[in-house]
């Protein structure tokens, strides 16, 4: 079983990132659990998502501590706090100009950056950036397929679908060229 | 004999009721129950119609009656007219027999509510301006003055004007009504059967305990209040259309005050306190009827 | 959709308002309080979309949802409610008086913390201190469970004529989106026919209802509520059974028991916290410890007798309670305790306080606590709950 | 329900009857009768008219219908319309109200509209061969006549004079009475088969004697035609005349010549009939009167037309001696201090000092009262001072002999005359079929002399204003009858007021409270919170099961028809 945590701040689309997440694991055949951040979230402030993902079906109904991979719209969110929510080996894709030595992080965790807002402009997507970081995020993480992740973005993207069809496919190939 | 009333009784409201001898609810109970017909539901709070159309394992009325709790009478009738629309049997009338308290107060909340979704009931507030059925304590139906087991000199406060709050909602159709016009509360409950929505017809009870009264003039006493202005008869529609059916009001109050025990202590400072109070609710009143400009 | 249904992602909330859409009730009277709100949304979604053809209704207060809940089954209808701590305080009042006049009203009930002070968290006291209204009482783990739950429910809720909580948990099972297989239309329908009350409010036969009676008539009331509650006892597990031949998913009555065929020690609990427990399970067996969990689902009518006879004769019970009544512990606790008294073969029985508050509890809390508790003491039946 | 086990749901929560089932009538400790007790009105009717009766049923439009039950008890309609003293109306409730119906002014509709109608009385629906003497053909013995022959019996009249009608026709005058409405109603009397002898005075002992062999009762109404007359004046002089035979020639349109200006000594209507005549004849009256304005026996109605016709009025004043002047007479007057007695005739006078006075006159007519005559049978029946001696069935000393009108009684009114002719033919009734004439002589006398039971409500007791339910009688001021003014009165005998029309008398008649009956309104079967009235084919009934003893119906009775009582349960 994989545990996943995605953050960012209110309005930045990382809730509906991990819903497309956790659907597009559940298309690839997958059991999935996903929960968003629950209780009165306001725009702005940190709001999470968390996916665990499992060929058989999840059981377990507790908080994700030690995530195995995280997703983080938003550099100033990762903190040490953040990190305490992961495990020591695990992949961190974080929305940032900077490069992955800029941020100190302890064990073994692996870092990759990638400039969401500069690709999501690049394809006419303003500041909606969820569609790449999930590109960057799949290939840094080897799943789902990029074709199942396209196709739920598909499915379930209401408007600007071929807009964001290409933002996730240019994440994708940031990404792939990044791990 | 122009004041005597065409009244079918269909036998819908049975004898061997609990009702207090005289008392002018049942009497009430009698022409609704007998206007409305077999096809109809009731909803019946704690209050004297409560024990008026019991005990277990009898009823009074010859249409289903559904005991509910003390606050909740607007949501269960509520409940019941979906269910029926559900079932379509939109046509089964479905009505509420409550007294002020279930209605000013514990069920405000619920009533205005169902006002606001406009649901298709009658409801019947039969408004002895107090709890009676405990004994006798204040509402807040309980008029400025009036002595009552928990306000023992007199009520400090004015009683509230459900009629202005139910209109301020819109409400298709509310009137007021006694058991003294029956020909009047005749006319209004065939008049609400013909419309749609939340309708309210508010019936002043006399309380013969509670008002402190002889067994026979439940009937007179009502009719005082309506020719002293007290309580006029009337009707609005659609929150905005005013009807005084009564036009005048013809007798000072003191000639309805002083008939009660639960005004005995007044003195004539405070009678003329209340004459005042009620021709100033008068000239609204007729304001709003469009009979004074 | 087929007869065996459609696999879907679904909250537990989502797969609730999926259930109630199944289920083809007439009458539902529902007000937003979180967490259950997305239920009441998804519902009205389902109805604005044409999908189901129900009465919705919004009033003002939970307070009036149940009242016209209450008095719309009396009618005849089918009626689904939901709601969540205050709102179910709020009602407490007609919840006793659902069981009273006998309604077949299903609610679902989002377990959460009692304020105050305010919070939100997955807490079962709420539905817990409902006990004594005469609601039959389900707690789920799961979507599906929750899922499956509602269209049993309205089975049983009209063939003993007593309404039926659904209780899941804030949270861990109201948002999460979780695998959920959807049964067809087709094969709820076989399974729930329409509801037909033999007492109902209706002008034709123009009867009434809980009109004041005489003590003699008010106990016989509350003795045939006990006798349904017999009764539902029974069917529970029949019904559980029949949904099972239908879904060809395993479907449980009163209770589950998960691994505990040779067990010295049970885990007893109830509601999101199994699955944890299982994970624990699981982790302890594979560690050599002969320890099983018992999931009471139904906790009214408390299943009594079947944790005497699953519970004969192992050595250590742990109640694990994720509610607290000040002065008295976990109240899983002290029923369990209740029904295991004195029996011949009584295990010991021991209380804990476990995610009180929605406090995160993880398998390892509750390996440790397996494995720390040690062998069997003489503080083993202690009657308060330890805060875990 | 495939699953086994049968559920337990057989509630006991559910209702399955009728609250019928409880006797609430165990709950009351009195209960309301339908008494119909009886009206003031009817009370105070000297014939024991149906008031309250007629003026309903001339409320509904039916004239016939309100004529047929007034003749039940006085075939006078018309002439009482317009002479009665109608103490009725001073009973009215509505005079507690907005002033009392005026029921003689209906009356009086009712009884010209038979007239100009032309309808029949009744014709009696058995024939008996009982013949029976009526001695006078005045106002009782006209009434006993025409009772007497509705019941069947043969009846000859005997009239001393050569015209029927008595005092209606010698002391009435025309402008009050016309002779077409008094000789109309006659006229209709004796078309029901009555045999009339006039000129055939029955005065003696043997002329009674002759009689009695051919009749089985005979009835003396022959009235008090001795007038009397006051000690101090000379009825030798040529300036000095009794009142009535005054109205005999003033009635024969012969006015005796007694000059300009004319005293009429008394307070009753014969006196005011002398002055108005008088008046109308062109003379200058003045009426002298020993008792105050408001003790004058006459009615309120013929004091006020009097003034407004120019008489002048010394009340509470006394005659105390007569100066003859070469040109008249002086009346030397004092005024009394008048203290009415005990019975009716009685009085007590004390002069006021100093206050003398003196009236110049031409003539003085006295109009106070009459006796019968002294010498009337003499020997023969008991008397009691002037009047022939009867016990309360109208009976005399000798046996089948019975008598009544004013030769029997104080009470100087044609309809207490006519009501006592009522009661004597059914006394006679029942003296010659007592069993068949029980019930009635119990309808004549309903309210009179039914004797009280344990079961007999207090049927005795007038409705009072108290129990009449003002709020269905809106108010609505007496319809005044139309009146001619008084300078078209002077110079002629026409009558003064005018008959109603159908739309005053239809005003009016929707004024009467009922008092008594019932009027099958269904008031108190729909005032009734528990169902407890029961409607019958005519009237209601108390279901004793249930009635709770509230007294609402009571209370909402528009009439005072129902009463309630100590529950003998």
């Amino acid at each position: 079983m994989r545990e996943i945590l995605i953050v960012g701040r209110g309005g930045q689309g990382a809730q509906t990132a991990g819903n497309l997440l956790a659907q597009a694991f559940f298309s690839a055949g997958q059991y999935v659990q996903s929960f968003a951040t629950y209780g009165g979230a306001r725009r702005g402030t940190p709001v999470s998502s968390t996916i665990r993902v499992d060929a058989r079906p999840i059981r377990l109904r507790c908080d994700v501590t030690q995530a195995d991979a995280l997703l983080c719209f938003d550099a100033s969110l990762l903190d040490q706090a953040l990190l305490n929510r992961t495990r020591p080996e695990a992949l961190i894709v974080v929305n940032s100009v900077r490069s992955p030595e800029e941020f100190a992080v302890a064990g073994e965790r692996r870092v990759y950056t990638i400039d969401g807002f500069k690709l999501a402009e690049a394809h006419n997507l303003g500041r909606f950036i969820n569609s790449a970081l999930l590109g960057a995020f799949c290939a840094a993480l080897r799943d789902p397929p990029a074709e199942v992740m396209s196709r739920t973005i598909s499915e379930t993207t209401p408007d600007r679908r071929p807009e964001n069809l290409a933002a996730f496919h240019a994440g994708f190939r940031t990404g792939e060229g990044i791990a | 004999m122009a004041k005597t009333i065409e009244f079918h009784d269909e036998g819908l409201f049975h004898s061997g009721h609990a009702a207090c001898p005289g008392c002018v609810e049942a009497l009430a109970i009698r022409v609704i129950a007998n206007r409305i017909g077999r096809n109809a539901v009731a909803v019946v709070p704690p209050s004297c119609s409560a024990v008026i159309v019991g005990p277990h394992p009898n009823s009074a009325l010859d249409i289903p009656v559904y005991h509910t709790s003390l606050e909740s009478s607007a949501a269960s009738a509520s409940g019941i007219r979906r269910a029926l629309n559900a079932s379509d049997r939109r046509d089964t009338e479905v009505i509420v027999l409550a007294g002020d308290g279930g209605t000013y107060d514990i069920g405000f909340q619920a009533l205005s509510s169902a006002v606001e979704r406009n649901e298709d009931i009658l409801y019947f507030c039969f408004d002895n301006e107090g709890y009676m059925n405990t004994g006798g304590q204040k509402s807040s139906s309980t008029p400025w003055l009036a002595a009552t087991g928990s306000t023992p000199r007199g009520k400090p406060s004015k009683k509230k004007n459900l009629v202005e709050i139910l209109a301020a909602h819109g409400i298709p159709y509310v009137a007021t009504a006694t058991p003294g016009h029956l020909d009047d509360l005749g006319r209004k409950i065939d008049k609400a059967m013909t419309i749609d929505g939340m309708r309210m017809i508010i019936i002043l009870i006399p309380c013969l305990d509670g008002w402190g009264l002889a067994d026979d003039v439940g009937v007179t006493m009502a009719r005082l209040a309506v020719e002293c202005g007290i309580f006029p008869l009337y009707e609005v529609e659609q929150g905005r259309t005013y009807t005084l059916n009564r036009q005048s009001k013809t007798l000072p109050v003191g000639e309805y005050l002083k008939k009660q025990k639960r005004y005995r202590h007044l003195n004539e400072a405070q009678i003329g306190l209340i004459q005042a109070e009620v021709d100033e609710d008068w000239m609204r009143l007729l304001e709003k009827t469009g009979s004074r400009r | 959709m087929n007869a065996a249904g459609q696999r879907t992602l679904l909250t537990g909330n989502q797969a609730v308002a999926w259930a109630v859409r199944l289920c083809r009730p007439q009458v539902i009277p529902v007000y937003p309080i979180t967490p259950q709100t997305p239920i009441l949304e998804q519902i009205s979604a389902f109805s604005a979309a044409g999908e189901m053809t129900a009465e919705i209704l919004t009033p003002e207060s939970e307070h009036s949802a149940i009242a016209a809940s209450i008095a719309a089954s009396l009618t005849g209808a089918r009626v689904f409610t939901a709601t969540s701590s205050q709102g179910l305080l709020l009602m407490h009042e007609l919840l006793h008086w659902a069981a009273g006049v006998r309604s077949a009203v299903v609610m679902c009930n989002v377990n959460r913390t009692v304020a105050s002070p305010w919070g939100f968290w997955p807490d079962q006291t709420d539905s817990l201190a409902q006990r004594d209204t005469g609601w039959i009482q389900w707690y789920t783990e799961s979507a599906q469970e929750s899922l499956d739950a509602v269209i049993m429910a309205f089975r049983l809720a009209e063939g003993v004529n007593l309404p039926v909580m659904i209780c899941h948990d804030a949270f861990y099972v109201s948002h999460a989106l979780e695998t959920v297989i959807v049964p067809g239309q087709a094969a709820v329908d076989r399974f729930l026919p329409a509801y037909s009350p033999r007492f109902n409010i209706d002008p034709a036969a123009a009867r009434s209802v809980g009109s004041n009676v005489d003590q003699t008539t008010y106990r016989r009331a509350r003795k045939d509520i006990g006798a349904a509650m017999t009764e539902a006892g029974v069917m529970t597990d029949a019904i559980a059974a029949e949904w099972s031949g239908l879904t060809g998913r395993d479907q449980h009555g009163a209770v589950e028991i998960y691994r505990c065929e040779d067990a010295e020690q049970v885990f007893v609990t109830m509601g999101s916290l199994c699955g944890t427990v299982r994970e624990a399970v699981d982790s302890l067996r594979g560690q050599g410890h002969r320890i099983g969990l018992l999931k009471v689902r139904q906790f009214r009518p408390f299943p009594g007798d079947q944790l005497r006879g699953l519970l004969r004769g192992r050595e250590r019970v742990m109640v694990l309670d994720r509610n607290y009544s000040p002065g008295n512990g976990g109240i899983l606790h002290q029923e369990a305790r209740a029904a295991l008294y004195g029996m011949q073969g009584q295990p010991a029985v021991l209380g804990y306080l476990a995610g009180v508050g929605g406090v995160n509890v993880t398998p390892a809390d509750l390996v440790r606590m397996a494995i720390e508790s040690g062998p069997v003491g003489q503080d083993d039946n202690k009657f308060t709950s330890v805060w875990l | 329900m495939s699953v086994p086990g049968k559920t337990p749901f057989e509630s006991p929560i559910w209702t399955t009857g009728k609250t019928d089932v409880y006797r609430t009538g165990t709950w009351r400790s009195a209960v309301p009768d339908y008494v119909n007790p009886p009206s003031p009105c009817h009370s105070a009717c000297p014939v024991d008219g149906d008031i309250a009766l007629w003026i309903r049923q001339a409320q509904e439009g039916d004239i016939h219908g309100a004529w047929l039950t007034l003749v039940d008890n006085n075939p006078f309609p018309a002439i009482a319309g317009r002479v009665c003293h109608h103490p009725c109306e001073t009973a009215c409730n509505r005079g507690g109200y907005d002033g009392a119906v005026a029921i003689c002014a209906l009356e009086r509709f009712v009884g010209d509209r038979a007239i100009e109608a032309g309808w029949s009385l009744p014709a009696p629906s058995v024939e008996r061969d009982q013949a029976i003497a009526v001695i006078g053909g005045g106002p009782s013995g006209l009434s006993a006549a025409y009772h007497l022959r509705r019941r069947g019996y043969a009846v000859t009249l005997y009239e001393a004079g050569l015209e029927l009608g008595g005092l209606m026709r010698h002391g009435i005058p025309p402008y009050r009475l016309s002779r077409e409405v008094l000789d109309s109603e006659i006229r209709r009397i004796i078309d029901l088969g009555i045999r009339v002898e006039t000129g055939r005075p029955i005065r003696t002992p043997a002329e009674l004697e002759a009689l009695s062999g051919g009749f089985a009762a005979i009835y003396l109404a022959m009235g008090a035609d001795a007038p009397k007359r006051l000690p101090s004046l000379d009825y030798g002089k040529p300036w000095v005349m009794e009142g009535a035979e005054y109205l005999v020639r003033a009635n024969r349109n012969d006015p005796p010549p007694l000059g300009r200006r004319i005293v009429v000594i008394g307070g009753g209507s014969a006196a005011m009939d002398v002055a108005r005549s008088a008046r109308r004849f062109g003379r200058e009256v003045i009426i002298l009167s020993l008792e105050p304005e408001a003790l004058l026996p006459c009615q309120r109605e013929e004091l006020i037309e009097a003034r407004e016709e120019g008489i002048a009025l010394h009340t509470g004043s006394m005659l105390q001696d007569v100066r003859e002047k070469c040109d008249g007479v002086s009346l030397h007057c004092v005024r009394v201090d008048f203290q009415p007695g005990v019975r009716r005739g009685e009085f007590k006078i004390n002069p006021i000092p100093d206050s003398g006075f003196t009236i110049e006159a031409d003539a003085i007519v006295t109009a106070i009262g009459q006796d019968p005559a002294r010498d009337l049978l003499e020997e023969l029946l008991d008397r009691d001072g002037a009047f022939i001696r009867i016990d309360n069935r109208m009976r005399t000393s000798r046996n089948g002999v019975f008598a009544g009108g004013d030769l029997a009684s104080m009470d100087r009114f044609v309809t207490h005359a006519i009501g006592m002719g009522k009661r004597a033919a059914a006394e006679i009734h029942a003296f010659l079929h007592p069993d068949a004439a029980t019930e009635d002589r119990k309808r004549v006398n309903r309210y009179r002399s039914v004797p009280r039971t344990p079961d007999t409500r207090d049927l005795r007791t007038d409705v009072s204003l108290n129990a009449i339910n003002l709020y269905y009688h809106d108010p609505a001021t007496r319809t005044p009858q139309t009146e001619t003014t008084p300078e078209n009165r002077l110079g002629n005998f026409n009558e003064t007021r005018a008959t109603f029309t159908f739309g005053q008398a239809g005003a009016e008649a929707a004024r009467c409270f009922s008092c008594g009956s019932c009027i099958f309104c269904d008031n108190c079967f729909n005032y009734c919170p528990d169902m407890a009235i029961l409607k019958l084919e005519q009237g209601y009934a108390v279901k004793p099961d249930y009635c709770k003893g509230c007294g609402l119906c009571v209370r909402e009775c528009p009439t005072g028809a129902i009463a309630m009582f100590e529950d003998r349960q």
